[in-house]
């Protein structure tokens, strides 16, 4: 019964957006935007500030949207995510914490394998953070990567453990930095997180990589330990 | 100073609290009285984060209004820091970004800026519940406020599909504007309603609640209980100002649910015999006079009614929890005579509880009073039966609850509470009953914000 | 098409919300919502033209070439990670919930 | 002309392919009996959004989804169920 009280619900759901949205003059098609009135626009073309010097504006547009445009709200992300490491940390994290055994039988093929993989992605995943303002990616999956790489390593091996606390001190000082940034801006133009010179960009770039790697490091080592018994 | 300082700075020491463990309760109570006195020397207007111009950039807005929101939000949260702060040490860094979270809610003026600091007080609110050890009603309160965030976001994306802005005010302007046919915006506008609906309580949303205040702690209870509740209803009542359009249709279904959350939320209270429950459903019924004031366009006394109801649910919560947590019972019966040893407590629990029900001598009558002549005149005479129909029920179980707690000379139960408490709960009293009183104030406040009505604040 | 497939992936993921009773299947519930609205974000500001190229180019091409909408793809970013926080914290909080009930069934755990 | 018109065909067919493979999989990961086989299935679901972020021109997004919700999320799922595998082991 409730199932079916549930099945309806959705299904009216749903079909009353479709309908909405398909019978509404206001809203564009598919594949029909007309993005180039509103704030995209700007966004694209980049007269949003006016006297903005070409070097500021980075080719991958949503870079530029991400650390510049609104940068604010990519604070509030790196905040998210630092938040809910913190709040991982305090839900499974223990006082003397214990690898969980995978169970794995480590040959020497998978243990060498393993570490040039940890190379490969962690070499790729600093060259997708120094090349966010040029080619797809940017520093939220270059950091992501860092932190996968990492992860390969816990999985190839049931005795290790990375430095935590280093992962943990890293996201810290990154994620302040991100407002110590922000904060020199509104010393020095009088508004915060004002892109005035290149530096800022590629600043912010590596401390949001640096600080989601140090977060995710953080969550995938809190869900592979447990207290030692 | 900027207005950015108020979210910036507890960021900062939130961040740097995770590595200097042995400081960050002190972060915490010196951040959270920071942004109180800070309060005092900012100064009100629009910013736009980078410095672009408001249409592109995500701007900041501080008026008369937020102004107020900030205050109770910032006054309460250190209020409530300052009796737990050392009790709670782990929990330091994720009060600190809570608080930024909700400073955050006040100020921007951004549709997806709002999404991002409804997630942040969001995420550092289910962690913090989870201090009453009670994951199950944690859990519930994930899934519930993630489904709401994602309406909310579905909502906001419909909207900028539509209209190609972000900016709350320049959106409201267009809408206001362009839009002949108001039918048009129902269906995102409905999806917003439900997104904010989750957190502020409102009937069909509301069923994390029980979990959550039911079981609160002497940090939950008042957090949840009064300052997300005051700090989403005044988030709330900035979107039916500046925002929502409401055709027939869309305006039906929100009175209804209105309505319906008030009269259901009083009577459960009536029903029950468990006092964090009679409290709870009395908050789920007042999030819903508040949004309907809000929601007839009242926005003034809707502001002074949420700032007023945050104070009193504080002394309500605080007070119920601190005997809950060493009585270990939350029935009526088990905290009969809480009072007889405690009267200063007992004066200050009773000021808040006769002000919201809108006893003369006390604010919330002048309040009460003002919403229900404003609705006379428009004339309203329904709501005006609902409302006056929901403080008779109130009027019944917290008189009740009242006699309860003051007259029971046998086995008055021995609850002992801190200075700090009994002080907090004294002063605001006094203020209550001053306002109260002596009318002045409060009128003067009516005026000057009638003075900047209209008064468009951004750039 | 995949506007629409969107919104069924959206109604999909709220029926389960709506109808599992597994902690875990109510996650996996909101990761299908999330996924739904993400793919529905993304097809808001697209452009279905030939010419239509994706928001990475220098600024003086700019003027030239007409892009598809990069702002939802900037907030979609943002959503992703916001997702994985809530999935992180949920899967704590299962784990807590299993350690406490020994079951990840709401219905099993109880009242207290 | 008819290249371009075969060319566009083609983008649409596969659009129509990933819009009903989505929907499918997203039906699959929520009637699985095993939990196990859920996750993959969410897992694949993710990585055929990726598909169509690619389809839908956003490069960054299909990115972040692959290496954030497609790997990550998928391995704190895995984690968890593995700890709970673990512990029923345990018990038994």
């Amino acid at each position: 019964m409730k199932k079916i009280l549930a099945f309806i619900f959705a299904i009216t759901l749903g079909v009353m957006i479709i309908l909405s949205l398909s019978n509404n003059e206001l809203f564009t098609d598919f594949g029909d935007t007309n993005h180039y009135d509103g704030i995209s626009s700007g966004y694209i073309t980049s007269e949003v500030g006016g006297d903005e010097e070409p070097a500021l504006v980075p080719v991958n547009i949503v870079t530029g949207i991400l650390v510049d445009y609104r940068g604010f709200d990519t604070l509030g992300e790196v905040t998210v995510l630092f938040v809910s490491s913190i709040g991982v940390a305090l839900l499974l994290g223990v006082a003397s914490p214990k690898r969980i055994n995978l169970n794995f039988k480590p040959n020497f093929m998978l243990s060498v394998g393993s570490r040039a993989l940890f190379g490969v992605m962690f070499l790729t995943g600093i060259y997708i953070v120094l090349h966010a303002k040029t080619s797809p990616g940017g520093s939220f999956p270059g950091g992501a990567m860092i932190a996968s790489s990492i992860l390969i390593l816990y999985l190839s091996n049931d005795t290790f453990r990375t430095d935590v606390s280093k992962f943990k001190l890293g996201k810290s000082l990154a994620a302040s930095g991100f407002v110590l940034v922000g904060l020199i801006g509104l010393l020095f133009t009088g508004e915060f997180l004002a892109n005035f010179h290149p530096f800022i960009m590629d600043t912010i770039l590596v401390l949001i990589a640096i600080d989601v790697a140090g977060g995710i490091v953080g969550i995938i080592d809190n869900f592979l330990t447990e207290e030692r018994v | 100073m900027s207005i950015v300082l108020l979210i910036a700075v507890p960021l900062f020491f939130a961040f740097l609290g995770i590595i200097l463990k042995k400081a960050a309760p002190y972060f915490l109570l010196l951040v959270s009285f920071f942004n109180v006195l800070a309060l005092g020397f900012i100064s009100q207007g629009a910013i736009v984060i980078g410095g672009y111009s408001s249409f592109y950039g995500i701007q900041l807005v501080l008026n008369s209004y937020s102004l107020i929101g900030l205050y109770v939000v910032n006054t309460l949260f250190f209020v409530i820091v300052a009796i737990n702060c050392f009790k709670h040490k782990k929990l330091s860094p994720i009060l600190l970004i809570s608080l930024a979270g909700l400073n955050g809610l006040l100020l921007t003026n951004d549709l997806f800026n709002l999404f991002v600091f409804m997630e942040i007080a969001g995420i550092s609110a289910y962690l913090i519940t989870t201090t009453t050890k009670d994951p199950k009603s944690t859990f519930n309160y994930l899934v519930l406020g993630t489904i709401g965030s994602s309406f909310y976001l579905l909502g906001l994306i419909i909207l900028y599909a539509m209209f190609g802005v972000l900016n709350i005010r320049i959106l409201g302007n267009i809408i206001e504007g362009v839009v002949t046919n108001k039918a048009a915006v129902a269906l995102p506008f409905l999806f917003i309603f439900i997104g904010l609906g989750v957190e502020t309580k409102l009937l069909p949303f509301n069923s994390w609640v029980k979990g959550i205040l039911g079981k609160s702690n002497a940090l939950t209870g008042p957090l949840v209980g009064a300052v997300y509740a005051s700090a989403f209803a005044f988030v709330f009542g900035n979107l039916l100002r500046y925002l929502f359009v409401f055709s027939e249709s869309l305006l039906l279904i929100v009175s209804i649910l209105l309505v319906a959350t008030i009269l259901i939320g009083e009577a459960m209270a009536y029903a029950s015999t468990k006092v964090r429950e009679i409290l709870l459903f009395s908050s789920i019924a007042q999030a819903g006079v508040a949004v309907l004031v809000f929601a007839l366009g009242y926005y003034t006394w809707g502001t002074i009614l949420i700032a007023l109801n945050g104070f009193s649910k504080l002394i309500l919560y605080l007070v119920v929890n601190i005997a809950v947590d060493q009585v270990k019972s939350d029935e009526l019966s088990a905290l009969k005579g809480l009072f007889v040893n405690n009267k200063l407590i007992g004066a200050g629990f009773s000021v808040a509880t006769l002000s919201i029900l809108g006893l003369p001598i006390f604010a919330g009558f002048i309040v009460k009073m003002n919403i229900l002549v404003a609705m006379a005149n428009t004339p309203k005479f329904f709501f005006v039966g609902v409302i006056l129909l929901a403080s008779l029920i109130e009027g019944i179980y917290f008189i009740k609850l009242l006699i309860n707690f003051w007259f029971e000379q046998d086995q008055a139960p021995r609850v002992k509470y801190s200075y700090v408490v009994i002080y907090v709960t004294l002063v605001i009293a006094l203020l209550i009953t001053v306002f109260g009183v002596y009318l002045e104030p409060l009128n003067s406040i009516h005026s000057t914000l009638n003075l900047v009505k209209g008064v468009v604040m951004h750039g | 098409m995949l506007l629409y497939a969107s919104v069924l992936l959206i109604v999909i993921g709220l029926y389960g919300l709506l109808t599992n009773r597994n902690v875990i299947k109510i996650i996996l519930s909101l990761n299908v919502l999330e996924i739904g609205l993400n793919i529905f974000i993304i097809t808001v500001g697209f452009l279905d033209l030939e010419e239509a190229i994706a928001p990475i180019i220098t600024l003086q091409q700019r003027a030239s070439v007409i892009v598809v909408d990069p702002l939802p793809q900037a907030l979609v970013l943002t959503a992703i990670v916001i997702g994985v926080g809530t999935t992180a914290i949920g899967l704590s909080l299962a784990k807590k919930m299993y350690d406490k009930y020994h079951t990840f069934n709401l219905d099993e755990m109880g009242e207290e | 002309m008819s290249e371009f018109l075969a060319s566009l065909e083609f983008i649409n067919y596969i659009e129509m392919v990933v819009s009903v493979l989505l929907v499918v999989l997203a039906i699959f990961t929520l009637t699985m009996k095993s939990l196990i086989k859920s996750v993959l299935f969410l897992s694949s679901l993710s990585m055929l959004s990726v598909v169509s972020f690619v389809l839908l021109k956003a490069p960054d997004v299909a990115i972040t989804e692959a290496v954030i919700g497609s790997g990550l999320v998928t391995t704190l799922f895995v984690f968890t169920l593995l700890y709970v595998h673990q512990k029923e082991r345990d018990v038994s």
